[in-house]
C-alpha cells in the first residue's frame, strides 16, 4: 500500500496546492477545527472533525445564481456562472464522505442541480479514517465504517505514515499526481491501529443505537406519536443543528436588490425556522412542534422512504455537541423507539 | 403597478439657471412606474398647478413628484392641487432641487447630476405612499382651570367672555390666592384688593364659571378635546348653597386660637371661618384639625347659632366627574420654608420675617390693622433691613439656581411704602443685583433710592443675631465700599425665594405634561408655544411656568385663554396624519414607545389574538391616539420589532430614499 | 442540591402552588442537559438534574410557559433572575403564574472547554478539588477545573437573587467583577486591529440565530430579520455587511436591556465571543449615563428610554484617544 | 461612492435632516446662497429620533461613505425631547461602530438650528473634506452593492 511518513506531510500538501485548490481541516485559535484553503505552513489539525461539515464545498451556505441588470424600465437576465476549477478536500471523515452520496441522492436526481454537479465534478474527496472516535459518534449505527471511509480516495494514519487507497479514477488520478512523494508501505502497525478504532467503535456510548424502528413503514405511527410535544417544547427553533449538518440540503432562494441589479441568489434555510416554505397562503408548519418534528421525519422516516432505506443522518454527531439546548436526533431516535 | 408623474420647476432661473431640468426631467421619466415626466417654468403658478391637476386626471397617476423649491415652501400648495385634481394629497413628495440644490451649487453638471438623484430619491419615496386622512376627534366645549389665583381667575373670565363653560378648581376655601394677600401692587402702588376683588366677583356671578372651591383634581383621562377629570371637593361642613356668609358662626365659635393661614400665621382664627372679608365664595368652612364637634363631639355652637341651617357635621368629601375639552394650569407659587436659613434667624426671632408676612403686617386688613409693629412686641420699628435673593440664584441645594424676579421690585415697593408712611423709618436693602427691567419698573426702584432715601447696599447679609435688648444685630459686608456693616434693626425682612405648589408636581403626571427639574410646567417650546404644554389641550398660565409679577401673570393668563378658546370654537380637531401607529401582531407590549412619547399618545390594552400557531392568545399591545400623537417618530425607534412605524415617514419609505441616494 | 430541590418541586406540586416545574433533563452523556417541564414526582425522580453542567437560562421559556394555565415553579440561577425580572419590566412573562425558587449559581461548566483542550469520548466529569477528572473512553484525564469553566462563569456579575419567591441555599451579593476586561483590551487596540479581530470573530457567523433565539431580550413577537418587510430580512450572511448588520442591530435592540446573561456566547456553535458586543453598550452606558444593571429592579427606566439634558454629545466618540 | 473626470474620490453623504430645524437651516443655507459640496444629499425626517439605526447602516451598506444627522439643539427639539433621545441612540451606535473598527469620521451628529444656514453649510464642508480623507467606505460596505 502505498505511504508517506506523516513528516513529509507539508510537501505533500505542498504538491497537491501545486496542481490544484487544496482545503484541509485546520485548528482554529478556540481549539475547534474548520476547511481551510491549504497556505504553506498549514498544519493538518488533529481534532476529529469540523465544526462545519464538508457540504459546504459542493453545496455552500450562499450562492449567487444569477443576476438581472435593470436599465429604467428594462430588465436584462446575466448567466454568472464561472468555469469552476478542480479542487482537492483532504481529510474528510467517514460520516461527512457518506453525505455526500446523501446530498447526490437530492441533488444530481432529476431535475439535475447544475451548480452542485459542476462542483462535484470538479472536487476530489479524500477521506481520512479515524482513529479517536468520540462519544458523540455513531455513524456505526447507519451502517458507515470509520476506519473505512468512502470518498474517490481513502487515507489512513498509523502514527507514522499515511497510507493511500484509491475508490475509483479521480482517486486514482489523485493518487498518481502525487505518487512521485508515495513510497510502498508496510500495513502491518496500521492494520493494528484499525483493530485498536473498531474496539473503541465498539465500546463507544451510541454504539447499541438501532434503526429498527424507523424507516418509511413506520411513517404515520411516529408521525402522530405523541413524543414530540415532550421533546420539542425546549426547542428554541434556531438552525444550528441544520446548518453544522452534513445532510441538511434545504434552501431558500431571494432577490436581493443591489440598486443596480439584482441577485438572484440560494440560501441554505432550516426547517426549524418559522418561515420556512413559507407560502403564498402561509406557513404549512406553524408551530415549533410541526417544523421540529418535520426535520427528524424527514432524516429518519421521509428520505428512507424516498431513497429505499437510506437514512438522512450519518451520525457525525455534531447536532449532539452543538445544540444549545442539547436536544439531538440520538434523543428523538431512543424517545421514539418502537420496543 | 404605480402611475407616477414628474413635474420638474424652473422657478424663472432660480433653479433652471444651475440644473438642466429638461435633462433632469427626462431621466426621471426613465425611473420604473412613471408614467410622465415634465418641466415648467414656474410650477406653483395658477397654470402650473393646472398643469399637474391636469397630468393626474389625464394618466390617472398615483402619486406625483415635484421638483422644486422646498417642501416647506410649497408642500402643502401642491397637496391641495392634488386634492383638488382627486389625488390623496398625501401621494405628493417633493423633492427640494432649489434650495438644496440650485442655490447651492455652481457646477451645471453636477448641480444637474444630484438634482437626478433627489428626484429619483423622491419617486423612490412616493412609490411608498398611502393615501392618508387626516382623523378627526370632537371637542367638549367647557374648559377647567386649575387654580383660582389671579392667573386661573384671569383665564376664567376671558374663556367664559368668549362664550365657553368654565370650571375652576381651587384647593383653598377661597379664590384670590397670593394677590389676594397683598397690600399694594407695584409699579402703581395701588391696593391689590381694589383690583382683585372685582374680578372675584366678577368670575363668581358670570353665568359661564363655575368656582370650586376646596377641591383638588383627583384624576385626569382623555385627551386634547376631551379629558375626563374627577374633582374632589372637600367637606367643608357647611352647606355651600345654605351659607349666607353672615359669619356669626365665626363670631361665636369657641374655639379661637387656630393660626391663620392668610394672615402667615400671625394672628388667630377661629375654628368654622371664612378666610377674609371678601372671599369668594363668602362661604364658612369648618376646619376639622380644630373643630370641638368634629373632634370629639362636643359643642355644636354655630349649628345653634346658623339661622338657615347651613351646618352639616356629617358632610363626605365629593367627588364630581366633568368632561373638558381644554385644561388650564394655573397652580400658582408659594415663598419657600425659611427653616434651612439659620444665618437669618428667622426661627429664632419674630421680628424677622418674610417679605409676603410683612404684607400682611402693613395691610389694613392684616393682623394689626394696617399698622406697622413689630410682631414680638408690637412696638414700632425704626430701623428696617431687607436681605435680598434668600434662597434665589443660589447653587446649593438650600435654596433655588433661578432668579425669584418680583423680589426686587417688591423690596422697592416695600421700602418706599414703609418711608412714606413712617418717614422716621430707616430702611436699608441688602442686595446682589438690583433687577428692573419692566415697563416704568427702573423709575420706580430709582424713586425709592433718590426721592425716598432707601439705603440701597450692594452685599450679602452674613449674619442675624436677635439681640436681648430687643434689638436684631445684622452683620453684612458693603462690597462697593468695601466694608463689614453692623446694623441694629428693629425688623429683618427676607425676600424668601418662590418656588412652584407642591401640588404641581402630581398635578403634571396627572396630565402628561412635563415639568423643568425646578417642578415649573414646561412649556411646548420657550420661543413659540410659551403658554402651551407639550400635551395637546393642556395651557399653562401664570407663575406654575416659571417666576411672573402680575403684570406678566395677567398677560399669560390672557394667552392662555385665547389658546384655550382657539381650541374650544372648533367643533372637531383634525388631528395630523402623519402619526404613528402599531401593527398589534408585532408588537411586544414592552412599553419602551410609551416611556419615549413626549405626549403620552401611547396607551395599552390586553387583546386577544390568534396566534400564528393556531392558539389564541391575550396579549398586551400598544395603541397610538391619533388625536395625540403629533408624529417624531420616536417611538418607532424605540421598537425593536418595528411594530411601531410612522405614516409618511415609514421605515419602507425612508430606506427606500436611502437606497435611491445610495444607488 | 439537586435533591433538596427535587423534595421541594414535589411538595409544591403535591399541595398544588404549581402544575409545572420547569428545570433541566439528563441527558445522553454527563454535559448535555436539556431544559424540561416535568409535571410529576415521577417524573422530577426520573430525569430531573441540577449540576455542573446545568448552565442553559431557563427564564426565556417562561413568557410562552406563564400564559398558560396554572402556575409553574422555576429554578432561577441569579443571573436567570436577572432576565426574569427584566422580562417583567417588559411585560413579557405573567409574574403571578411563575412560582420562582432562587437557587445558588455556582460556576457551570462548558464541554466544547473540555474539548477544545483535545480531550474526547467524554464519559464522565467530577471535580476533585480544583482539578476537573474526566473519565474518557481513552482513559482517565484530568485539567484545571476552572478552565472549564463556561465563559459566561469566568466573569460572574452577581450571586444575588434579584427576584424570588423563596430561596434553597444561601443569598449571595452583587460581586467586583472583570468583565469588562476583553471590552477595554479591545477599546485599547488600534481601529485597524479591532476590524481584523471582528471580522475574524464574526466571518465565522453561519447565521443560525442560536444567539437571538436563546437571548432572553429577544422575544419579539417577530424579529426585523425574520421580517420580509423590514428591509433587513435574511436567512444566511450573503456578505460581511450582513453579518455586521446583524449582530450590531441585535446588539443594539437588547442594548440597556441586556443583563449580560452570557447565553449568546454560550450557545453559539462557531464561538464567538458575541457578549463582548453587548458588554461594550453596558460598559458605555454604565460611564456616559451612571451604572446601570438591566434586571435589577421592574421600575427603572432602561437607559435608552431616559435622557439627561446634559448628556454628553454623540462626538465624544470621536474625542477618545486611540483611533 | 462617485468618482469624476479628474478621478479624484468623491465620497458619497447622506445627511439625515430634522424638519423643523436642519431641514430650515439647509433651506436657509440654500437662501443665502451657502455653497456646500454636491456630494451631500440630504433626506428630510420629522425629527432626529426619527433616525433608526438601521437608516445609517443601510446608507452605509449601499455605498455611502459617510453619513450625518442633523437635528434641533438641545432643548429646542420641536417635539421637546426627541433630539435628546436621538443623542443618546447615536453616541451609543458610533461607539459601537468605532468597536467594530469602522472609522469613526465616518459618522457625526450635528445640532443645527433653522437660524445657522452658515453652520449648516460649513459643517457640510467640513464633513465632506474629513470624509474624503477617509477614503471610500470599505469596512461596512455591502460588496454586491459596489458599483463595476
Amino acid at each position: 500500500m502505498l505511504k508517506i511518513s506523516l513528516d513529509k506531510l507539508d510537501e505533500l500538501f505542498e504538491a497537491i496546492s501545486a496542481s490544484q485548490t487544496l482545503y484541509i481541516p485546520a485548528d482554529r485559535e478556540d481549539g475547534s477545527a474548520e476547511y481551510r484553503k491549504y497556505e504553506s505552513g498549514m498544519k493538518l489539525s488533529s481534532a476529529l472533525n469540523t465544526v462545519r461539515s464538508a457540504k459546504d464545498f459542493f453545496f455552500p451556505q450562499t450562492e449567487n445564481l444569477v443576476d438581472f441588470k435593470m436599465e429604467g424600465k428594462n430588465i436584462e437576465v446575466i448567466d454568472i456562472r464561472k468555469e469552476s476549477e478542480d479542487f482537492v478536500i483532504f481529510g474528510v471523515r467517514a460520516c461527512d464522505a457518506r453525505s455526500f452520496t446523501i446530498l447526490d441522492k437530492v441533488f444530481l436526481a432529476e431535475p439535475v442541480d447544475s451548480y452542485y454537479k459542476t462542483r462535484r465534478e470538479h472536487g476530489t474527496v479524500v477521506t481520512m479514517a479515524c482513529t479517536r472516535p468520540s462519544e458523540t459518534c455513531f455513524c456505526g449505527v447507519f451502517g458507515i465504517d470509520a476506519t473505512a471511509p468512502e470518498g474517490d480516495a481513502a487515507c489512513w494514519s498509523d502514527g507514522e505514515s499515511i497510507f493511500f487507497e484509491a475508490h475509483n479514477d479521480k482517486g486514482q488520478k489523485f493518487i498518481d499526481s502525487i505518487s512521485s512523494l508515495l513510497e510502498e508501505g508496510d500495513t502491518a502497525k496500521l492494520e493494528e491501529t484499525r483493530e485498536k478504532t473498531r474496539a473503541i467503535l465498539k465500546k463507544l456510548p451510541l454504539a447499541g443505537l438501532s434503526t429498527e424502528s424507523f424507516g418509511g413503514d413506520r411513517m404515520m405511527e411516529h408521525f402522530n406519536s405523541e413524543k414530540w410535544g415532550e421533546l420539542s417544547e425546549s426547542c428554541l427553533g434556531c438552525g444550528t443543528c441544520t446548518f453544522v449538518c452534513p445532510t441538511c440540503q434545504c434552501y431558500d432562494i431571494k432577490d436581493f436588490n443591489t440598486g443596480h441589479g439584482i441577485k438572484r441568489f440560494r440560501c441554505w434555510d432550516s426547517c426549524m425556522y418559522s418561515d420556512f416554505t413559507k407560502m403564498a397562503h402561509g406557513n404549512p408548519r406553524l408551530t415549533q412542534l410541526e417544523r421540529f418534528r418535520q426535520r427528524f421525519m424527514h432524516k429518519l422516516v421521509y428520505f428512507p422512504a424516498n431513497n429505499n432505506g437510506e437514512f438522512g443522518c450519518v451520525g457525525c454527531g455534531r447536532c449532539l455537541s452543538k445544540c444549545p439546548i442539547s436536544m439531538n436526533i440520538v434523543k428523538v431516535m431512543k424517545a421514539l423507539e418502537v420496543k | 403597478m404605480q402611475r407616477i408623474g414628474v413635474f420638474v420647476c424652473h422657478c424663472g432661473t432660480n433653479i433652471a439657471a444651475t440644473v438642466d431640468v429638461k435633462t433632469v426631467a427626462e431621466t426621471l421619466g426613465h425611473e420604473p412606474g412613471v408614467v410622465i415626466s415634465q418641466d415648467y417654468q414656474y410650477m406653483c403658478s395658477e397654470s402650473g398647478q393646472n398643469l399637474v391637476k391636469n397630468a393626474i386626471k389625464e394618466h390617472n397617476l398615483t402619486g406625483i413628484v415635484i421638483c422644486s423649491c422646498s417642501p416647506r415652501m410649497h408642500e402643502n400648495t401642491f397637496r391641495k392641487a392634488a386634492a383638488a385634481a382627486g389625488l390623496n394629497p398625501y401621494l405628493v413628495e417633493i423633492a427640494n432641487i432649489r434650495e438644496q440644490c440650485s442655490w447651492i451649487h455652481k457646477d451645471i453638471a453636477t448641480a444637474t447630476d444630484k438634482a437626478i438623484i433627489l428626484g429619483k430619491a423622491a419617486v423612490a419615496k412616493v412609490h411608498l405612499n398611502a393615501p392618508l386622512t387626516a382623523g378627526e376627534s370632537p371637542v367638549a366645549k367647557r374648559a377647567l382651570v386649575i387654580g383660582g389665583g389671579i392667573a386661573g381667575i384671569q383665564t376664567a373670565l376671558d374663556i367664559a367672555e368668549a362664550g365657553f363653560d368654565v370650571d375652576i378648581v381651587e384647593k383653598q376655601p377661597t379664590i384670590g390666592g397670593k394677590m389676594a394677600q397683598i397690600d399694594k401692587t407695584f409699579p402703581t402702588l395701588d391696593c391689590a384688593a381694589c383690583i382683585l376683588t372685582p374680578k372675584m366677583v366678577e368670575a363668581s356671578q358670570n353665568e359661564h364659571i363655575t368656582i370650586h372651591s376646596f377641591s383638588e383634581v383627583t384624576d385626569v383621562k382623555g385627551f386634547v378635546g376631551n379629558f375626563t377629570v374627577t374633582i374632589k371637593k372637600k367637606a367643608r361642613y357647611v352647606d355651600e348653597t345654605k351659607c349666607t356668609g353672615c359669619g356669626l358662626c365665626t363670631e361665636k365659635c369657641p374655639m379661637k386660637k387656630v393660626p391663620n393661614e392668610f394672615n402667615m400665621g400671625l394672628d388667630n382664627r377661629t375654628a368654622v371661618y371664612i378666610p377674609f372679608a371678601q372671599a369668594v365664595p363668602k362661604v364658612a368652612t369648618i376646619d376639622p384639625n380644630y373643630c370641638m364637634m368634629l373632634k370629639n363631639g362636643k359643642c355644636g355652637v354655630c349649628s345653634k347659632v346658623c339661622s338657615v341651617g347651613a351646618i352639616d357635621y356629617k358632610q363626605q368629601d365629593r367627588f364630581i366627574e366633568q368632561k373638558y375639552g381644554a385644561i388650564v394650569v394655573a397652580t400658582g407659587f408659594n415663598p419657600i420654608k425659611l427653616d434651612k436659613y439659620d444665618e437669618f434667624a428667622y426661627n429664632q426671632c419674630p421680628d424677622v420675617v418674610t417679605s409676603l408676612e410683612l404684607e400682611r403686617l402693613m395691610n389694613a386688613a392684616g393682623p394689626n390693622g394696617g399698622t406697622l409693629l413689630r410682631p414680638s412686641d408690637k412696638t414700632h420699628p425704626h430701623k428696617i433691613v431687607f436681605v435680598q435673593c434668600v434662597g434665589s440664584r443660589c447653587d446649593d441645594s438650600k435654596g433655588k439656581p433661578y432668579c425669584s424676579k418680583i423680589c426686587c421690585m417688591y423690596t422697592a415697593k416695600h421700602a418706599m411704602l414703609i418711608r412714606e408712611k413712617y418717614p422716621d423709618t430707616e430702611v436699608y436693602v441688602f442686595y446682589i443685583d438690583v433687577r428692573t427691567p419692566g415697563k416704568n419698573f427702573d423709575e420706580f426702584y430709582r424713586r425709592a433710592v433718590e426721592q425716598y432715601n432707601v439705603h440701597y447696599i450692594k452685599g450679602m447679609v452674613g449674619k442675624v443675631t436677635p439681640r436681648s435688648d430687643g434689638k436684631i444685630d445684622v452683620q453684612a459686608s458693603d462690597l462697593l465700599a468695601n466694608e463689614q456693616l453692623h446694623i441694629d434693626a428693629d425688623m429683618v425682612v427676607l425676600a424668601a425665594a418662590i418656588e412652584p405648589d407642591k401640588t404641581a408636581r402630581p398635578l403634571a403626571t396627572m396630565l402628561t405634561t412635563q415639568m423643568d427639574t425646578n417642578d415649573f410646567f414646561t412649556e411646548a417650546h420657550p420661543k413659540l408655544r410659551p403658554v402651551e404644554s407639550a400635551t395637546a389641550g393642556i395651557f399653562l398660565s401664570g407663575a406654575c411656568q416659571g417666576p411672573k409679577d402680575i403684570p406678566e401673570t395677567v398677560a399669560q393668563a390672557s394667552a392662555a385663554a385665547a389658546k384655550a378658546i382657539g381650541l374650544l370654537v372648533k367643533n372637531s380637531i383634525t388631528c395630523n396624519p402623519c402619526v404613528a401607529h402599531s401593527n398589534e401582531l408585532m408588537c411586544n407590549g414592552c412599553s419602551s414607545c410609551e416611556k419615549v412619547c413626549p405626549y403620552g399618545a401611547i396607551t395599552y390594552e390586553d387583546k386577544e389574538f390568534r396566534m400564528p400557531d393556531r392558539t389564541t392568545a391575550i396579549r398586551r399591545v400598544a395603541s397610538v391616539n391619533p388625536a395625540v400623537c403629533q408624529g417624531c417618530g420616536a417611538c418607532t425607534v424605540a421598537c425593536p420589532s418595528g411594530a411601531m412605524d410612522l405614516n409618511g415617514f415609514s421605515n419602507s419609505q425612508i430606506m427606500a430614499e436611502v437606497d435611491a441616494i445610495c444607488k | 442540591m439537586q435533591e433538596a430541590m427535587i423534595n421541594r418541586a414535589k411538595q409544591l406540586l403535591a399541595d398544588g402552588t404549581v402544575n409545572r416545574v420547569i428545570g433541566w433533563k439528563r441527558g445522553e452523556f454527563v454535559y448535555d442537559v436539556t431544559p424540561a417541564i416535568f409535571e410529576t414526582a415521577e417524573e422530577l425522580d426520573a430525569e430531573f438534574v441540577y449540576d455542573d453542567f446545568t448552565a442553559a437560562n431557563v427564564s426565556k421559556y417562561l413568557v410562552k410557559e406563564s400564559r398558560k394555565e396554572g402556575k409553574i415553579l422555576a429554578f432561577l440561577k441569579p443571573c436567570d433572575t436577572y432576565s426574569f425580572n427584566q422580562l417583567t419590566k417588559e411585560h413579557r412573562v405573567v409574574r403571578d403564574n411563575v412560582y420562582i425558587i432562587g437557587i445558588p449559581g455556582g460556576p457551570k461548566l462548558d464541554a466544547e472547554k473540555i474539548k477544545a483542550k483535545g480531550i474526547t469520548g467524554i464519559l464522565g466529569a467530577k471535580n476533585d478539588n480544583g482539578t476537573l477528572v474526566i473519565d474518557t473512553l481513552y482513559g482517565e484525564e484530568k485539567m484545571p477545573y476552572y478552565e472549564a469553566l463556561s465563559t459566561k462563569c469566568e466573569s460572574c456579575k452577581s450571586k444575588k437573587h434579584v427576584v424570588y419567591d423563596e430561596l434553597i441555599g444561601e443569598d449571595g451579593d452583587v460581586l467586583e467583577s472583570n468583565r469588562f476586561d476583553m471590552v477595554e483590551k479591545l477599546e485599547n487596540m488600534s481601529a485597524q486591529e479591532r476590524y481584523d479581530f471582528w471580522r475574524e470573530q464574526l466571518s465565522k457567523c453561519i447565521r443560525c440565530n442560536a444567539c437571538r433565539n436563546v437571548c432572553p431580550a429577544c422575544t419579539c413577537e417577530k424579529c426585523v430579520f425574520d421580517n420580509p418587510d423590514s428591509g433587513v430580512e435574511n436567512k444566511a450572511p450573503a456578505d460581511s455587511f450582513e453579518e455586521n448588520m446583524f449582530h450590531i442591530i441585535r446588539a443594539f435592540h437588547v442594548a440597556g436591556r441586556c443583563t449580560d446573561c452570557g447565553e449568546c456566547s454560550r450557545v453559539c456553535p462557531q464561538n464567538i465571543p458575541l457578549h463582548l458586543l453587548n458588554r461594550k453598550f453596558i460598559k458605555d452606558i454604565n460611564s456616559l449615563y451612571g451604572n446601570y444593571q438591566a434586571g435589577e429592579d421592574t421600575t427603572s427606566r432602561a437607559p435608552l428610554n431616559d435622557y439627561k439634558t446634559d448628556d454628553c454629545e454623540a462626538s465624544i466618540v470621536h474625542e477618545r484617544g486611540v483611533e | 461612492m462617485q468618482v469624476n473626470e479628474n478621478k479624484e474620490f468623491e465620497p458619497l453623504i447622506v445627511a439625515f435632516c430634522c424638519n423643523w430645524c436642519s431641514y430650515a437651516g439647509a433651506d436657509l443655507s440654500g437662501t443665502n446662497r451657502l455653497n456646500y459640496p454636491t456630494n451631500v444629499k440630504i433626506i428630510r425626517v420629522p425629527c432626529s429620533c426619527r433616525v433608526n439605526p438601521m437608516f445609517i447602516l443601510r446608507a452605509f451598506q449601499r455605498g455611502a461613505d459617510g453619513v450625518i444627522l442633523c437635528g434641533c439643539h438641545p432643548g429646542d427639539c420641536h417635539y421637546t425631547s426627541g433630539n435628546y433621545f436621538t443623542r443618546r441612540r447615536m453616541t451609543l451606535l458610533f461607539s459601537m461602530l468605532d468597536f467594530l473598527g469602522i472609522e469613526r469620521d465616518r459618522t457625526r451628529v450635528e445640532w443645527v438650528s433653522a437660524a445657522e444656514g452658515a453652520k449648516f453649510a460649513a459643517t457640510m464642508n467640513e464633513f465632506t473634506e474629513a470624509v474624503k480623507k477617509l477614503g471610500p467606505n470599505r469596512r461596512l460596505e455591502d460588496l454586491r452593492c459596489r458599483k463595476q
